[in-house]
């Protein structure tokens, strides 16, 4: 018991020294100007997002930045689900959605974003593209979940005298979880990026717009209390699919 | 609870009268390795059971017991020759959710805990759970308590005799047991043996067991095939002379001492392997 | 009667750039003029406003110049309606200790420039001035701390914006650093340049005179008090870029006298046929474009005139 | 081998027309874009500075080479040196915490923290502290190829064969040729993921750092051309940009599965 | 080749004096599981080994048979009570590459051949690979021509005679061997515990076996400890009165039998498992 626990605050201890460490040497080389006047002391940060005049600015930016990512997530994962789930059940489609997923995704967000702006309108373009890349991630996770039923479960539900669909339902899809939600995990921050590369292209609020502007105005502060404020939902986000990857590994293995 | 208690399924009793028998005549079959070569698992083989048979195979490893057991339970097709389940392709009685079985890895669905794989057989059949019967055939197997543990928290054991309560749960037509006991300690797997032989003796069911342990053979089977090493053919059948119903104490006898001796001598070849 | 909508896509980031936008709009003024204005905004990677007026998804924009010759020259049929800096605020600043003031000064240089354009403009500078076009270009970003840093001689910058930068950080200008525009070494555009589709133009020029009419009032209610469009621009317009109230009102001030055309005899907003044929055209021709259009096909003269004639 | 001997005695036209079934069993979905690019193009009445169509790109590429070439090159060569150094710092440090607890307790809830970063988030940043020229998108490649390196080798470090930690132990394996023998070998399979998932990242990092802060390369190439309304020219450089990460991410899941097939 | 001809291992003949004795004095060993209870695996238990006896350990699954071997191994330590090795600490033996292990689940590193593996203890003590010695090992569980076959190629059978090979490659000094025939068919088995055998009379190992067969522990071992269920306690001590060498014929005796019986009906206990 008491070995356990030791060992449970030894690493709690243990992480936020390092992070603790490292907030502090932020705030030197901030004070010292080390990297000059674009690497501000942790604590004007802070003062910054600190400020109740500002709050408005932030709320509003962080509001239009999540509402663009929960709503890209959630297409890109359905979309991404439902890919996969027909290239597995349709293998003469397969490696053709492998092919062209792998090709959507490897087309430059800076070039497709202009497109968006054009064609689905500035508002939607932080979506959409936070949808493609959770698209391939959900893709590739779902499908290499799918395919990873072990041999002798199917012949197991074979035997039963299962259908295919009997198989996806009772076999391959609960066993495709666990690296789903690792995928989910994945995909999370990649969505945030979509966001911002999305808004640096004309959109009319969110996170993305702020750090573009600030760099442009150079608002040091301001730059560095919007990207604090993106690797925080990141960071949130990738805990909270943390604990549902936990979950679900626990679950489902 | 003694099994005698368990109602036998409900679509059984209107198939009596088709009882399936197993048939396998002069098969071939070959596996393609990855780099090209082939292995030749089985050849020109041939076996029957009769209805309500049981027979048990022996044979050294890599003999192609399995692999016996996948053409009759249509996971794999022959290289030529015939399989038959009471004169029509096996997978029928795959379809007809007629088949029940337990293999070597038990093959447990790890995300069900063990009430849930038990009842699986009749999910996929789409029937109605006869929660009863799946909290008696747990209980049978000596898992009682354990209905809410998942796999990974049983031992390689306790595993294995979920999986022969899930080959039972539907009182198959056919029941194919590959290695069953393979990793129970002796004294639970004597224990297994003998409520197997109680089930049996009970239901009937043509079965057909590959084991490494002769005696579970001698102790279980009406006929023990014995093969030799690959390509596996029959290289002797015995017709095991004990009288049904068989009490643990026959196992204690001279006449299966011998027979044990006499079957272990028959089984004897090299330790070699070759590629 | 119902207001024409048009649809305006604005050049940059809803900064005080737009001052007569804002003030226009909050004021109801182009309502008066029977339009009702629905703008867009631009940014550092924003799609440029003739791209968005080719997909006919703006009717009216704002762009630098060359954008507009370049999808002219492409065979889209875009006219120039007017500009709102008769010179553009673009230029180089440079410290006491070697100061750039003319194209001179610039030759053999180091000039710390952010971009394609920016060198494109200092090459041109120098042809134009018969100067070889001999200079080192020191990449740069948004930032004049490199400049402080000795690592350039010059730094491509607005001189409505990185001034101030330096101003905030205790600099005097003139003193302790210097702006000269291309526009004054010899490198003539127009910035903020408005522009629409010679389709629109024809089906639609009550519209456009009337937003023009609304943009030039918003333009001479802005010379009255820098501050008012600074406050809308930080606080209504632009709140969500988290633009700087201060900064804004200096822009503004610093502004002003550049969007003045009385200056120069001409009314606001106003193109000149002569300064666009002449001078603007060399300037083109040094960026090294060919195939310029005529000036009268490529600009209307008339519209700003109709506007100024009745307010 | 019976399913195969068909198509054997087919012969030469046979395997032809066989190799053109496959393929286009695997690029319907590539064809469907570009055929539905071009319909769009062509039905829209859409202007070159706006979208031009999939033969208009081309036909930029095979007339300005050498431009494509240079560029190409660039950003291709600070893809894989960044690549490179990031996998290399990446796994270095995984194999440290692996060494230290300590450092094990100091670096992993940062690099937890790290791996969540949108770090194309964070060019405007890095940018300002590495300048606005090839260290910083070097800087950038580094980066996101580090995350990945850093995350999979510690996770793969940590979970050597079952029951192979206790024969270690066992044999009275000293540490470092536990590292070398046991959780170093261990930890390839994840490393093979890192280096996918960083691989098909690399060049559009590249490129976007480019794009945002570079005065060379396909990011910058694009960046120029989109101001002078070339959009030929500039999907051109995304379009080398994709082929180039497609076919990085495709050879490097090939070497994952055949480090996979080796290690299991 | 027989194994007469391997070298004892060099820094074995100068140890010889000191050659171990195992000692398990009033050992207990808890475990505690996630949810917090606690599990008492051993209690009280105490056995010892002399230099060069051959030990087996018999009993129900989950007495305790493992942790013994493990808290030998140095990889648990006792909750409370004591073990020795030669009157050392038992991590001193693993430190010294003294120890040869091979453990219920095979532990063979998926990336190395069969040669690979069973050199590994020689890589491990940072000792040049003794090539021959390494074949030779490899024939001698039946396994020439599979020298480059990785462990995915080979049946679970011939996994575990990779794994008694590499448990024997530096001529260790102790022997823990965790069931390591079972999943072998039943000939395999028995020539694998002839050939155990074998080298065991040659080189007199300390070896402490556990088992599930019967058979296998009489034929082996010098001494056979009967566990109950847990937590562990010894129940019952067997001196095996076969004299040395033993041929495989012992196995058909009339005594050998009767002793089959005799620790057969000492193992048994009832099936029925409880959380
Ligand atoms: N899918 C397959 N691909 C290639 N070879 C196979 C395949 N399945 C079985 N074999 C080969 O066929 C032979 C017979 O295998 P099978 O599993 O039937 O043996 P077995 O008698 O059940 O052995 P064991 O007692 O070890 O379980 C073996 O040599 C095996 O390597
Ligand atoms: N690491 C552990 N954590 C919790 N419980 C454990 C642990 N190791 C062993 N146990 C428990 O200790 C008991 C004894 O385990 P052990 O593995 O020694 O049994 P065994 O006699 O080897 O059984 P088997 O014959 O099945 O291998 C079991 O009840 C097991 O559940
Ligand atoms: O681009 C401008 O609108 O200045
Ligand atoms: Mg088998
Ligand atoms: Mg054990």
């Amino acid at each position: 018991m008491s070995v356990v626990l030791s060992e449970r605050i030894r690493t709690l201890l243990l992480g936020s020294l390092g992070v603790g460490i490292f907030l502090g040497l932020w705030e030197v080389v901030g004070r010292l100007r080390l990297l000059g006047l674009s690497w501000p002391p942790l604590t004007e940060v802070l003062a910054l997002l600190g400020t109740p005049a500002r709050w408005s600015l932030f709320a509003r930016a962080l509001a239009a930045s999540l509402e663009a990512l929960t709503v890209g997530y959630l297409i890109g994962l359905i979309s991404g689900i439902i890919a996969a789930a027909l290239a597995h059940l349709t293998p003469s489609l397969k490696l053709g959605l492998d092919r062209t997923s792998a090709v959507i995704h490897a087309i430059p967000s800076i070039a497709l974003a202009p497109l968006f702006i054009l064609f689905l309108g500035r508002n939607a373009t932080p979506a959409a593209l936070a949808a493609l890349s959770v698209f391939f991630v959900s893709y590739v996770a779902t499908s290499s979940g799918l395919g990873s039923v072990p041999r002798p479960l199917q012949d197991l539900v074979h035997v039963l005298g299962g259908t295919r669909l009997t198989q996806f339902v009772r076999l391959d899809l609960p066993a495709a979880l666990p690296v789903l939600a690792s995928g989910m995990r994945l995909a999370a921050p990649a969505a945030l990026i979509g966001v911002i590369v999305g808004e640096w292209f004309g959109a009319p609020r969110g996170l993305g717009v702020l750090v573009i502007n600030a760099m442009q105005n150079f608002q040091i502060p301001l730059l560095w209390s919007a990207v604090l404020l993106a690797v925080l939902v990141s960071l949130t986000l990738f805990g909270l699919l943390g604990l549902l990857q936990h979950y679900v590994a626990r679950r489902f293995r | 609870m003694r099994i005698s208690t368990l109602a036998p399924h409900s679509s059984r009793s209107s198939d009596t009268a088709t009882a399936p028998s197993i048939r396998v005549s002069e098969v071939t079959k070959q596996f393609q390795l990855d780099d090209g070569r082939e292995i030749q698992a089985l050849r020109d083989m041939s076996l029957e059971l009769g209805q309500s048979e049981f027979v048990a195979l022996l044979g050294p490893s890599g003999c192609g017991k399995s692999t016996i057991l996948r053409l009759v339970a249509s996971l794999e097709s022959p290289t030529s020759g015939v399989v038959e389940v009471n004169g029509r392709p096996p997978a029928e009685l795959a379809r007809q959710h007629r088949l029940g079985v337990a293999f070597q890895d038990h093959a447990l669905l790890p995300w069900l805990d063990v009430a849930a794989n038990v009842a699986l057989p009749y999910k996929v059949a789409g029937l109605p759970v006869d929660v009863k019967r799946v909290s008696e055939l747990i209980r049978l197997v000596g898992l009682a308590g354990f209905e809410r543990a998942r796999p990974k928290q049983l031992s390689g054991g306790m595993r294995q005799r979920v999986a022969i309560a899930r080959a039972l749960i539907l009182a198959p037509d056919v029941l194919l047991l590959d290695e069953p006991f393979g990793a129970l300690d002796a004294v639970t797997r004597r224990q297994m043996n003998i409520e197997l032989q109680r089930i049996w003796s009970e239901q009937r069911i043509t079965t057909l067991l590959v084991t490494h342990a002769v005696d579970e053979a001698l102790f279980l089977a009406d006929r023990i095939i014995v093969l030799s090493g690959r390509p596996g053919r029959v290289i002797r059948t015995l017709e095991v002379p004990f009288a049904r119903p068989r009490h643990a104490d026959i196992m204690r006898s001279e006449a299966f001492h011998r027979l044990c001796d006499e079957l272990t001598d028959a089984l004897e070849t090299p330790v070699e392997e070759t590629l | 009667q119902s207001a024409a909508k048009v649809r305006v896509q604005i050049g940059w980031i809803p900064n005080v750039q737009y001052a007569g936008e804002w003030i226009s709009l909050e004021r109801d003024l182009f309502a008066k003029h029977g339009v009702s204005v629905e703008w867009y905004p631009g940014g550092p990677n924003a799609l440029p406003a003739p791209v968005v007026l080719a997909a006919g998804k703006a009717d009216l924009g704002y762009s630098t110049w060359f954008p507009l010759l370049d999808a002219v020259a492409k065979g889209n049929d875009l006219v120039m309606i007017g500009a709102v800096f008769p010179k553009n605020p673009l230029g180089i600043i440079s410290l006491a200790k070697k100061p750039i003031l003319k194209p001179r000064d610039l030759a053999g240089a180091k000039v710390l420039a952010q971009g394609p354009n920016e060198k494109t403009a200092i090459d041109a500078t120098l042809s134009l001035a018969g100067l070889p076009v001999q200079w080192t270009q020191v990449p740069a970003g948004f930032s004049p701390e490199p400049l402080l840093a000795g690592e350039g001689d010059g730094y491509t910058a607005f001189g409505v914006n990185q001034t101030i930068t330096l101003e905030q950080m205790g600099l005097k200008w003139g003193k302790d650093f210097h702006f000269v525009s291309f526009d004054d070494l010899g490198f003539r555009t127009y910035g903020a340049v408005l522009m629409t589709t010679r389709a629109y133009l024809d089906r639609n020029r009550p519209a456009v005179v009337g937003y023009l009419r609304g943009i030039i009032q918003g333009w001479q209610e802005n010379e009255k008090d820098p501050a008012i469009a600074a406050h809308l621009a930080a606080e209504k317009y632009g709140a969500d870029f988290g633009l700087d109230l201060k900064q804004q009102i200096r822009q503004n001030e610093l502004q002003i006298p550049l969007t003045r055309y009385d200056e120069q005899g001409k009314l606001r907003l106003a193109l000149d046929r002569e300064i666009m044929s002449g001078p603007m055209y060399a300037a083109a021709r040094a960026t090294g474009r060919t195939n310029l259009p005529d000036v009268d096909k490529l600009a209307d003269f008339t519209i700003v005139s109709e506007a100024h004639q009745s307010l | 081998m019976s399913e195969l001997q068909p198509m054997a005695t087919k012969g030469i036209r046979g395997k032809a027309v066989g190799k053109l079934l496959t393929s286009l069993q695997s690029l319907w979905g590539v064809l469907a874009i570009v055929l539905l690019w071009e319909l769009w193009v062509n039905l829209s009445q859409l202007n070159t500075i706006v979208m031009p169509r999939p033969l208009d790109v081309v036909s930029d590429i095979a007339s300005a080479p050498g431009v494509y070439f240079a560029s190409t090159a660039q950003t291709l060569l600070l893809a894989v040196v960044g690549l490179i150094l990031g996998m290399i710092i990446g796994t270095a440090l995984a194999i440290l915490t692996w060494l230290s607890r300590i450092l094990a307790g100091l670096l992993t809830p940062l690099g937890l923290i790290f791996a969540s970063v949108p770090v194309v988030a964070l060019i405007p940043v890095l940018a300002r502290i590495f300048g606005y020229d090839i260290r910083t998108v070097l800087a950038i490649v580094v980066i996101i190829s580090f995350f990945p390196a850093f995350v999979f080798t510690t996770a793969g470090l940590r979970a050597p064969p079952p029951g192979s930690d206790d024969l270690f132990r066992a044999l009275g394996a000293p540490t470092l040729r536990r590292l070398w023998l046991l959780a170093i070998p261990a930890a390839v399979p994840e490393w093979a993921v890192a280096l996918r998932l960083a691989a098909a990242n690399s060049i559009l990092a590249a490129m976007v750092a480019e794009f945002l802060m570079g005065t060379s390369g396909l990011g910058h190439l694009f960046h120029a051309a989109r101001a002078d309304l070339d959009m030929s020219r500039a999907l051109g450089a995304s379009a080398i940009a994709t082929v180039i990460s497609v076919m990085s991410f495709l050879a490097a899941s090939r070497f994952e599965k055949k480090v996979r097939q080796h290690w299991s």
